[in-house]
């Protein structure tokens, strides 16, 4: 087999040293009734070509050059080379947590550097090296909250991601840490307020958490979030998916803890993971983040050096006690991420969330938007979205997210997306059959039309 | 004598910060082919921010020459020997990553239409169906990021299952030698933990097992082969002490690269378990993830399961299934990491059930052989045969003042990567040695030789084993001064 | 003071050779679908080998392990500034390794039907256009694998021309500065080579070469800018003189990367030469090639061009045309390096025209800075305005007992690779440096300061640069043993 | 532009410190009538994402999802992904000829490593380290050979890849070294040994060029060719364009010097290359070898190391009176092959040419074939190549190389390859089609048929 370096001759040897006649006997001690006496039932072994070619043939019955306007929380945008050229270096690839400092200055040097970013972005003072998702990135950071206040509940906007709202409250279910959800204004599709402060006036609120760009695509407005979270003694944590739109978005300084999404930073779709979450938060509630965190230092020479730091917030150290049980987390994916932020840079990442407003916007024109209000690179329009995405297909391109899924009134409701890799070819062709199917009030007058 | 290497110029390289000058460039967009938007206009003045201070601003070739540099400042699995235990460095087969970039997988996103998604369906439930045969189990989730995440899911699964026949219960049973993160879960479960000492040989205790197990305990936590890498010899025992009380057996997996193909924790009790695709399943590492932590279980947990659940159609059609009554809940958005679950797939299909097979009893006879050659110069705590790793003490180096740590850094200098130091904690000054079955015979010889080496160096210059590593571009790092005073971020050094 | 480097471990590794084990693996076939064959059978006892004596046998993460640790022993374009003056070391952009790998490119059979090729021959077709723009000339072959490959086409171009009109001519003129590939060429061609003196500010003297040019005189080979990096300032009164006795001039496009955007060897005369793709169209070197060398010409030569040649039938379908009688014929099989042609499109693409303009500026303003910093510290023989390189002289050091070479050796443990050495032939002890557009200020600062500090380490310690390098793992190695008795096949030891 | 590291305040100081005001400047003393005072008409520069799509839609122009039969010194194996894994390292990709040993020791024990395997494999004592291609690597011996000997004649065997041939006059025209051709026997397709005895009898002939497989993809009979060249004190010089064939043939080592093509070895057709030319010979020629060599020595400490060496054969050392002018090879893509041969190792290139072997012999059951006799993965039938190519295609099929092209009196034969990469299923339908489509005397029939 391939991937075992020895030969029959050498295992002879080995087991000459061992003095046993077959490494069999090193199995001798199970117990009888643990043992397994039969073949694994999977197929013999197979050659790198076979291999290749049955994963070409799953990817083949995937979509395969579609244009697609999906987005909800996963973006298609443009992976500059760079990035695999450098996570496929097997110095980074296929090295593990840099606990030995001194042969692994280059990833802790990485991660450095991914903490400033994050840190420059999100406008806080200190981020964690990665979590597993910004899904996991929202539960941890109410936990955090919940840690630093003393207090209990959480009130999650519905206009955060759906399935970072399930999320939330699976992680939740146990810890004594109510969830409830808030509601958003239906004529702007952002956070109502009033509905906030109606519930978090009711007490022990730890975190309210929004999203934004939301789920809809709107931006909120941070600052007043945070006020009316502060006011009464809770933490705001603001969550994105859109890592992109902070290349152009204020960024969240009034939030507490920010839990975000880089998927957008040249991680590919790849069917919903492996991508990065991050945790930012300011600086006195550092010792409660959870995850890894490098810091600067030096070596005995007085070199600059990095290395992982303040474990003691870590399972490893403080097992029952640890701020999370996060171990693994997502390491090479957030080298990703720096990678591109690296070669975006200051002026490309601007340029690049223009592209995407500049695309969206130019696809909303002439749309029936659901929602009034501010929007980056999403919105909702009014629709039948099943009858415009069969149209859709027809011209090979992969339509918006029916939101009737997730949201019951907004039944008839499409969320829509365009990045920089939307062709205005692709966008004015979306507009021809938006305009062909109109909405559900017109179809079905249509239809009524056609009955009599 | 170091055999294995050689001191080389490496090139120094500052911080992305301090090579940034305004103007440089590593991108260029494509143009923009519709009419470009005011941003203030479009999201109001308050919502656009100024220029991000800080950030880089860099060419390409300086991103190039930046990583490459630094990559060169680590040490890998592609450089040799990684023997951390109970982390399983094995190599990581380079078709997988090929594989994983195809493009239809790659790219295929979460909420493209399932019809149009069969292909990463299929791939999904090919790889559920091995896991369940490898583990003996009868169903299985791969929504779990990492070990700590199926940890967390299985956990949240028994109380599931325990709350339905109508008492959570209280207590999570866990062998004092348990790896961090379950203890960490346990909490997050809402479980009080009691800790179980391991007897002389480093087994659990039957008897002490026996006190308490109570009808408060939800279940046990066990790590088979434990984390000395020994297998519990009373493992059916055990589980059938606990299902006698109605509780729950959950195992952590992250030492299957000792049991594939020879042992299966459904044929001996285990209720539910999780899988380290980054261990056992050979996805790489990545400098710290990503992972997936897959999560198997008996029938009675499988109504619990995170949704969606794959379903198939007549017509030979997936599915996702999210009309879950009972779950759990997902544990996160969409399927998993897929793009890890693909890779671990095609080492399952590289290997076959007859090579993963091989691939175990190669892990076990490394670990053996390291263990044998070895065994004269390093106190073993614990003589129960060794599955596929061994762990030593520093007992007699400690007496000449060396200490595992130290060792370790020494061994940096012979061209090794350290073994895992200090854990598990029932051992004084572990040195936990798992080679995994990727290792040659030269290779394990080079790494016994510096061990044997650096134990006779702490004899006559222990002083030099104290301030290795010696060799590296970076001496030893002052981890101390690094936590006393968080710096966790660049500043401009006018700020700073 | 070394700035720049510090020295780290680096793994050995035996040859593969000596890591072989008979019976290790590190491939696997698909099994056979049809029924095996036996080879003696078919191929007859006497047409079958034994077993390969001495082929290695190694397993997979032993090959990636191997590869990985030997290339951590070279230096590269990837680590830093690699200033070999008249090789045009600049970045290598990885878009361009992508695309070359693009399946439907780096899979096409050169014999697939011209219906299913149509996307490679405009890729072809595109380029050509594109080099003919860039040099000014008329028609362009994408044949030859290299310079000197394209010179030998280029002279045979020539030969047929002069002899098609009647006498082929029996010498070359060739400035004494030429690259050793013109001189060699010209023997292939069956050319006597005058060589030509250059004068004292390093030009070609157009009094002396006036003398050469006689009837006898097939043509003159020049390298613009010349090998010193001079713009040759006489250039078209000399490509006058050649052309008024009917001789032609070939030029050396070696330094073209001084010239792209800027001036066109076809506006100054010059009726057929060369450009590197593996120079100033940054195709990577790898280590010593591949590298592609289109000939570009003017009408008159267009009939001689290698076949086959591109037609374009007027349905735009493009096909291959043989049918060239006047044609030198092939030089090659197929139709050129088209991997390397793709990646010089992509970069051609990448830049446009303005870049590629803009390119070149970069490449003269990094040549004169670093000329301007070294200047008071480095003799320069010849002080005529530099393009795209400058070279010194070691005459000062020599005084002290340190030579070209040896300064060389010293900037390896300064983090750098060496200038080219002692070419070209008219400057004693030549330091020849091309730092090409792909180096920021901050690159260059360093080099010139490590050359600066190493001209003082020659006042103070000049023992200590002559034993240079010091921090590799390999120090100054012996090349007058390696050709006193080649050595240049492994054999198993008891052999040797 | 991205691939210029300098801000325009860099290139500012950089003017400064030179007391200039423009880059322009810097090109003030060419002589204005050498200028070019017009921007280049070349379309201004382009992202990466518009690059890619570029050569992805030529490729998509070109055969895509096609078997193959081709072969014909160009052969479809399988590429072990380890290979571009090593070559896309940024050490052996973007370094230089390694003149500098020590920083160039990866490079050249890879190269050492490489020599090696050639001469384990053709049963040679020496071998350079790359030529352009096997068919420039042919006049290259062709030219050793006349160095050698002191002879000037060159006679090739008609069996030799036709290119090649070409190439081989070429190069030899302003030589003084006539090439003449020698026939092949009507039945065998091999080398027509009386007529190589009848032309190298008129003497003074240096080199005497075989193949094998030869072109036809027949296996000749090196050592009597040997015996009969030695026998008139001309050197046997045997190319191969099929470097899997060396796994199981036996290694010409009656030859003098052997010459061929490694595309063989996992570098892809790239319509028609980069490929990789090696040329191998006894070790009393070395010195007349063209190309790089790499010789073994010690460093001042005594470590084994290696290094470039018989420099004085070559073009920048002896200049006019050089082996060779060639300077640029290779190298990256004799990696290629070099790695490729470390992954198959002994068992796995024999393993590997078996499969070939069989796959053609399966293939040639029950076919016309115009030569009898033994052959590799190539041999040629009688068909209707242009009915049988053309049916072949409509099953997305791209059927052999039609020989008339090549050969006027084989005009109805067609060469057909089948490698490792050739599914039985494709077999099949390739003896379906040759089958339907049947020869050109049966179609004559057929037509007649139908005409009556
Ligand atoms: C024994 C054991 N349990 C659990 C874990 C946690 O797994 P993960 O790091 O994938 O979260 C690890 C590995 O780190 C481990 O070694
Ligand atoms: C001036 C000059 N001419 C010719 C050549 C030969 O080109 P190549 O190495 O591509 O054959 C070179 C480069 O090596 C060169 O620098």
């Amino acid at each position: 087999m391939r991937y075992l370096p020895k030969s029959e001759s050498e295992r002879r040897e080995m087991l000459d040293v061992l003095g046993l006649d077959s490494i069999e006997d090193l199995f001798s001690h199970l117990p009888e009734e643990t043992k397994l006496n039969r073949p694994l039932n999977i197929a013999p072994g197979k050659s790198e070509y076979e291999i290749v070619e049955y994963f070409r043939a799953r990817g083949n019955e995937n979509a395969m050059n579609y244009a697609s306007f999906l987005g909800a929380g996963v973006y298609n945008h443009y992976r500059p080379v760079m990035v695999d050229t450098i996570v496929s270096r097997g110095e980074f690839l296929t090295s593990y947590t840099p606990y030995q400092a001194e042969i692994s200055q280059g990833t802790l040097t990485t991660i450095f550097e991914f903490q400033t970013m994050m840190c420059q972005l999100t406008g806080m003072d200190v981020a964690n090296a990665s979590m597993y998702d910004g899904s996991s990135a929202v539960p941890e950071a109410a936990m955090m909250a919940v840690r630093v206040t003393g207090r209990n509940r959480v009130l999650v906007s519905r206009t955060v991601h759906p399935e970072y709202r399930e999320v939330l409250r699976t992680y939740a279910q146990h810890q004594g840490m109510p969830v409830a959800d808030f509601g958003y204004v239906d004529g702007t599709g952002a956070v109502d307020l009033a509905d906030l402060e109606a519930q978090i006036s009711a007490g022990d609120v730890a975190a309210v958490v929004i999203q934004t760009p939301n789920f809809f695509g709107m931006v909120e407005d941070v600052k007043t979030a945070a006020d009316l979270a502060h006011k009464h003694g809770a933490l705001l944590v603001v969550a994105f998916t859109e890592a992109v739109s902070l290349g152009l978005l204020a960024p969240p300084r009034e939030a507490d803890i920010v839990a975000g999404e880089l998927q957008s930073f040249a991680i590919s779709p790849s069917y919903g993971g492996p991508y990065a979450g991050i945790i930012a938060t300011k600086e006195k509630y550092i010792r409660q983040l959870p995850g890894r965190i490098v810091g600067e230092t030096k070596d005995t020479h007085g070199n600059r050096a990095f290395c992982l730091t303040l474990a003691t917030r870590e399972q490893h150290i403080r097992r029952e006690k640890a701020t999370s049980n996060i171990c693994t987390n997502q390491a090479l994916i957030a080298l990703m991420a720096t990678v591109f932020m690296s070669v975006y840079g200051k002026e490309g990442l601007r340029e690049l969330a223009e592209q995407n407003l500049a695309k969206a916007h130019y696809l909303s024109e002439d749309m029936d938007l659901r929602f009034r209000g501010p929007f980056f690179n999403e919105f909702v329009i009014r629709t039948e979205p099943e009858a415009l995405n069969a149209e859709l297909l027809k011209h090979n391109i992969i339509g918006g997210l029916p939101l009737g899924r997730f949201y019951p009134e907004l039944e008839g409701c499409m969320l829509v997306c365009a990045t920089e890799m939307a062709k205005r070819a692709h966008l004015d062709q979306f507009k021809k059959c938006a305009d062909a199917v109109g909405q559900p009030a017109m179809a079905a007058a249509r239809n009524e039309g056609a009955r009599a | 004598m170091i055999k294995k290497t050689r001191p080389h110029i490496t090139q120094n390289e500052p911080l992305l910060f301090e090579i940034s000058s305004p103007g440089k460039k590593g991108y260029q967009l494509p143009e923009l082919d519709v009419p470009a938007v005011d941003a203030t206009k479009a999201l109001g003045a308050g919502n656009v921010r100024e220029q991000i201070e800080g950030f880089p601003e860099v060419s390409e070739v300086e991103v190039i020459r930046h990583y490459t540099r630094l990559s060169t400042w680590n040490y890998a699995i592609d450089l040799g020997l990684y023997p951390l235990g109970s982390c399983t460095m094995k190599y990581n087969p380079r078709i997988n990553e090929t594989v994983a970039r195809t493009e239809g997988l790659a790219w295929a996103h979460p909420y493209q239409p399932e019809e149009l998604s069969q292909g990463a369906m299929e791939i999904t439930a090919v790889l559920e169906d091995m896991l369940a045969e490898i583990t003996g189990m009868d169903a299985v989730t791969l929504q779990p990021a990492a070990g700590a995440h199926g940890e967390m899911t299985g956990i949240f699964l028994m109380r599931a299952l325990l709350q339905s026949q109508g008492n959570p219960r209280k207590t999570l049973l866990i062998p004092d030698s348990a790896h961090g993160t379950n203890p960490a879960t346990a909490t997050m479960a809402g479980y009080a933990v009691q800790n179980i000492k391991s007897n002389d040989r480093g087994f659990v205790d039957l008897d002490v097992l026996a006190k308490y197990v109570t009808e408060d305990v939800a279940g046990l936590m066990i790590t088979n082969p434990s984390t000395i890498g020994v297998f519990e010899e009373n493992i059916t025992k055990i589980t059938d002490l606990l299902h006698s009380k109605g509780a729950l057996v959950y195992m952590d997996g992250a030492n299957m690269n000792a049991l594939v193909g020879m042992a299966r924790p459904g044929d001996f009790g285990i209720d539910v378990m999780h899988l380290n695709l980054h261990k056992t399943f050979s996805t790489p590492h990545g400098g710290g993830g990503p992972g997936a932590g897959p999560v198997a279980v008996k029938k009675a947990l499988e109504p619990f399961l995170p949704t969606p659940r794959l379903r198939r159609s007549q017509e030979n059609r997936w599915s996702w299934d999210y009309d879950r009554p009972q779950t759990i809940g997902r544990v996160r958005a969409f399927y998993g990491n897929f793009g890890v679950l693909v890779r671990a797939l095609a080492y399952i299909m590289a290997h076959g059930g007859d090579g993963l097979r091989r691939a175990t009893m190669d892990a076990v006879l490394n670990a053996n052989y390291l263990r044998k050659l070895l065994e004269p110069y390093f106190d073993l705590p614990y003589n129960a045969p060794s599955m596929h790793e061994c762990v030593f003490s520093d007992t007699r180096q400690v007496k000449q003042g060396a200490r595992t740590g130290d060792m370790a850094k020494r061994l940096i200098d012979y061209g090794f990567h350290p073994y895992t130091v200090s854990f598990p904690l029932i051992v004084p000054g572990a040195l936990m040695i798992e080679p995994t079955e990727t290792e040659g015979k030269r290779e394990l010889d080079l790494f016994a030789d510096a061990l044997i080496s650096i134990a006779k160096e702490i004899e006559d210059d222990v002083e030099h084993v104290l301030k290795a590593p010696h060799l590296t571009r970076t001496s030893r790092v002052d981890e101390t001064a690094a936590a006393r005073k968080p710096i966790v971020r660049w500043k401009p050094s006018a700020e700073a």
